[in-house]
């Protein structure tokens, strides 16, 4: 695996998806090239200091003819909202590709994708590879209502795509933990894969465990270097040692690690 | 090409950028970033005798032009850094520096004796964390104190050694004169100032640790001030740090009186910050026909 | 609206966003901006017995998220001041404070003496300025001479007395202690760090006065550490200030501890920042259902 | 005279003069009806903390019946650096009229106007309001080079335009102390306004002493409030004292002040 490098990539293009959501397609050959499903960029979000760390986004999706990557991402705050205002021609720094990504096995097998919110984010580029190598996929996606339902037509292409909105505003009606806990009682998986909220992984391991099926969580932490330089972005491992995000993970597999509050 | 060359207390260095402690792992992070075998000096993460677990999650917490850090100085202990991580950092070919962050006199002792004679090139003596419980600051902010932990660790072992002091003092003029007298070699300025950010929503501190080290830009004029005034009054070579992003920025330190710099926080702005300044510095002194950086070190100073 | 009243020591405000010292001249400059009255207080920049000239220019630096100023308390001594400038900042109707800067224990005397029956509504000792040669932070950062000119000024007025400190020092608890047995009313949490510039091009300080005071959204963390520390220990109204910019700023200081808060660079971002100020604490208050914003104080602290 | 206030302003448009130099035009009604030539305003150059301060920037120009106000800047650092990347319909913060501008008498006369680089930007407004109240006017404007000659057909409305350039490649070769030596020998005048570098301004303060001539100067300083609050500003009155640059001034007479190295 290519170590991360600093790049300067133009922007190609970037749509608004819905009030507040964006993706944002880039020229990186080198990116595209060298990125695996679950791995992150560092973005700067600034022309000066205000914001003066980078903000972690996940490779969304690849195209490695095109030589572009593609990010989703959420408005938040001021790194985000910079980061809405760039347009065709911009140029963006950006440090990639950073982090374990999701791992799976060659041999394909029957996969269950859950994403919550904009942590569908790497689940694309996710569900794109895993069907690239033979595996079904059922791809759970749930959101607050159907402005959070981002992208349902890419995911579709590569599986059976099930959306729940808490306002039933588009697919049904509920929390996406309700719905995974339904689809899991009704046919067999040999993997999960996650990301999302804090609750939503929690939910996700807790099942995975009761199940007995092997899951893999993608977790979000404030981050300073992205390369595991700083020890800044821990989370905590089962046995109480500290593990980065950026380097560990920020893909670990459910067993590996204990999700705080 | 200008001559970046300094010597600093017997470590020899092709330029005077090393990498501030605990901003950039063991090198190896960024090897891929960067050509890593140019930087002057390599500084390692604050080592302690045994393994740390550090301070619980979230450690990091951005500011206005800067970052509160509260990693608690987790590290592998000091037999692992020079078993699995050491060797790699020696191949970049620059000289390493340890940093050490003992929490008593004994263990900054034993830390000393352990490091020399392992290929690292000095020792900084960090009596500056804000973010332990015990030693850390605790033994940086009372100059008989730090003037004790200097003198045991200069007497185990033969390394250059560097003592890195905390700005969140009353007079760090009197620590740094304390420290010389005691035997430092060199004295760098400045760790980070104790800072903390509550997180409205949850109405609680934002950081696990409740308070943190506050770095980066918006230090930067604190640290300039602390090399003024140490470097004028010691007859020491200083080491400056504290918001550096631009060679701008390290020919302040240096025109403060700084002999060497230290980039931090910055790698997380510009993970190519470092070089960039190493670049940057070398066309100044083309540009101003200065044929050794080393002649304006406390240029601001000298020339008044 | 919310109850967003303080009785500060003594001081009643309408609501706890204040003017900080030296940086809302005596108000009437910012009337055409925005109603001034709508200002919880108003502080006076610091006063001294005979007029004082400053500190030469440049005294405006700007840094990273802030800026430095050596301003050195340029004023037209107390007497000018009671006569010429009291009387308009008196009609916006809202308490003004006095901030004295005596050189030494017995020019606060004669200021506190001199102020005390003159329609100002406190007086706030500044023993923290960076930028003179004496008095200033001289007088702030030793516990027993700190006390010492709060116990006089205390015994020359009958005026509520706001200590204004300085986080130049190791230990500000044990300065904010000081103060307090001495009879403080109140603590005014932070006066500006210590830094500097150096001018690249000219390879010199870049303020006339080399050193100037650090303020603006960069120092906020410091600021925010030292109300939390102080305002757990000491049980007196504690004024928070330092990098305070939106009302999620002034939550922070209030949540740590702070009963007022004080606005002072925020003004030269945004002149309207007060005003927003207090509408976004306003609508904190409604959006969460918080009867009395005095209900915060502390929360961070009191809610652990 | 109306205090200053603080107003958001929509950019109507904006042009590159010549590298780095730009003409910024507002929709600014109540400053182009409240503001009187050498008076500035105080502009927000971020949109966070970075820079942190305003930057002043003098009255260029009014159009009081459009409602408009220009302003004339030259590229230093990253203040204008951001303000020149500010597009049509995009949104200022602005605070002004700011500070005492020039007086002259209504009764007319004989003026010469000296504009050294960039410190032409307070002078056209000067201009048209002396040639409106019947003034003659002869306006020197002095540059390194051509691309520093600024606006010089709006200057050649309202007088006589000298142009000199250090290298020659507008107007005569020389500098603009040269030029006004030269044309205070060849004739008098009532008055002398100038504004640029420091040089100059004590150039033309040491003629308009020895030829006894009144002379009004725009003063430049690092600012922080810009409304006189804060006495960050300043420089040395002929007394010794300290007049805040922003209030007192911009604009001294050449015997109020004393001007440092
Ligand atoms: C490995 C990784 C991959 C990520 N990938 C994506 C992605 O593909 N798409 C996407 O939309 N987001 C992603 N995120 C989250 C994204 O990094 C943050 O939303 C972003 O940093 C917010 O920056 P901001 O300046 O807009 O917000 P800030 O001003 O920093 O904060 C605004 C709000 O967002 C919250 N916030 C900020 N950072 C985080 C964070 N790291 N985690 C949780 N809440 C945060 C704050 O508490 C605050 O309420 C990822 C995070 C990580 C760690
Ligand atoms: C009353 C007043 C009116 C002004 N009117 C105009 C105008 O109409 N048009 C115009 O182009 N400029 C004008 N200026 C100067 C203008 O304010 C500065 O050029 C601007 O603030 C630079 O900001 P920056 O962020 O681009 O540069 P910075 O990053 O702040 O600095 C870049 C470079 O410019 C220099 N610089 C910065 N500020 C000043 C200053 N105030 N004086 C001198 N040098 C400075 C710095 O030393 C540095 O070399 C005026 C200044 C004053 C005080
Ligand atoms: C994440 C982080 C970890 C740090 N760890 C250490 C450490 O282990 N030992 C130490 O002496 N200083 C440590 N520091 C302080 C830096 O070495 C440096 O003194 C400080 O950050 C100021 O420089 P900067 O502004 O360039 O970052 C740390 C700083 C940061 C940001
Ligand atoms: C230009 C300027 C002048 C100041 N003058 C005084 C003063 O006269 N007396 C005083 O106690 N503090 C003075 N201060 C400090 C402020 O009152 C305040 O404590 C500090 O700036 C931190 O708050 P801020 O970050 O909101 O500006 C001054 C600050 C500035 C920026
Ligand atoms: S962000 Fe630095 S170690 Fe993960
Ligand atoms: S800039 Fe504040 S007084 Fe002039």
């Amino acid at each position: 695996m290519k170590g991360p490098e600093e790049f300067s990539c133009r922007v190609i293009e970037q749509d608004a998806l819905a009030p507040d959501y964006y993706l944002l397609k880039l020229e990186a050959p080198e990116l595209a090239r060298n990125s695996s499903p679950g791995q992150f960029a560092m973005l700067r979000c600034s022309e000066g200091y205000d914001p003066f760390l980078r903000r972690p986004l996940a490779i969304h999706q690849v195209d490695r003819n095109k030589g572009q990557v593609l990010f989703l991402y959420q408005v938040r705050g001021k790194g985000t909202k910079w980061l809405s205002m760039r347009c065709q021609h911009d140029k963006l720094s950006l440090l990639g590709p950073l982090g374990r990504g999701f791992s799976f096995s060659a041999a394909g097998g029957r996969a269950m994708i859950v994403g919550a919110g904009v942590g569908v984010a790497p689940l694309l580029f996710l569900a794109s590879e895993l069907r690239a190598q033979g595996w079904d996929l059922v791809i759970l996606m749930g959101a607050r209502n159907k402005s959070g339902i981002l992208r349902p037509d890419a995911f579709r292409e590569c599986g059976d795509l099930i959306i729940a909105t808490e306002d039933g505003s588009c697919g049904e009606q509920g929390t996406i933990l309700d719905l995974l806990s339904r689809e899991l009682a009704k046919s067999s998986f040999d993997k999960l894969f996650a990301c999302g909220p804090l609750s939503v992984l929690k939910g996700v391991q807790t099942m995975s465990r009761e199940k007995g099926i092997a899951a893999e969580l993608s977790l979000d932490e404030r981050m300073a270097c992205g390369v595991g330089a700083c020890v800044g972005c821990v989370c905590q491992g089962h046995d109480g040692s500290y593990l980065r995000v950026c380097k560990e993970g920020p893909v670990f597999s459910a067993e590996e690690v204990v999700l705080g509050e | 090409m200008s001559d970046l060359t300094v010597n600093l207390a017997g470590i020899k260095m092709k330029n005077p950028v090393m990498s501030a402690s605990g901003t950039f792992g063991s090198g190896v992070e960024y090897a891929s970033v960067f050509d890593v075998s140019k930087m002057g000096a390599l500084v390692t993460k604050g080592l302690t005798k045994e393994p740390k677990a550090g301070n619980k999650s979230p450690r990091i917490c951005e500011t206005p032009a800067g970052l509160l850090n509260a990693v608690g100085l987790q590290n592998p202990g000091v037999e692992v850094f020079i078993r699995d991580y050491l060797p790699e950092m020696l191949e970049f070919g620059v000289p390493v520096i340890a940093n050490i962050a003992g929490s008593t006199g004994d263990e900054f002792v034993y830390l000393a004796e352990r490091l020399t004679q392992t290929g690292v090139a000095g020792l900084e003596v960090n009596i500056s964390c804000p973010n332990v419980k015990t030693g850390g600051m605790a033994l940086g902010t009372v100059p008989e104190v730090a003037a004790e932990v200097v003198k045991a660790v200069v007497q185990a072992t033969d390394l250059p050694v560097i003592v890195k002091l905390t700005p969140n003092v009353t007079d760090i003029k009197e620590l740094a004169q304390a420290v010389a007298a005691a035997g430092a070699d060199a004295i760098s300025l400045i760790n980070t100032l104790v800072g903390m950010v509550i997180d409205v929503d949850k109405r609680k501190p934002f950081l696990g640790n409740c308070i943190g080290g506050l770095s980066g830009p918006a230090i930067r004029p604190v640290g300039v001030r602390a090399v003024w005034e140490v470097s004028q009054l010691v007859d020491l070579p200083v080491i400056g740090m504290g918001g550096i992003t631009t060679g701008r920025d390290a020919l302040e330190y240096i025109m403060a009186g700084a002999s060497a710099v230290a980039v931090g926080s910055a790698f997380f702005y510009d993970p190519l910050a470092a070089v960039k300044i190493i670049d940057e510095l070398d066309q100044y002194c083309t540009d101003h026909g200065v044929e050794k950086l080393q002649d304006l070190v406390g240029a601001a100073w000298k020339e008044k």
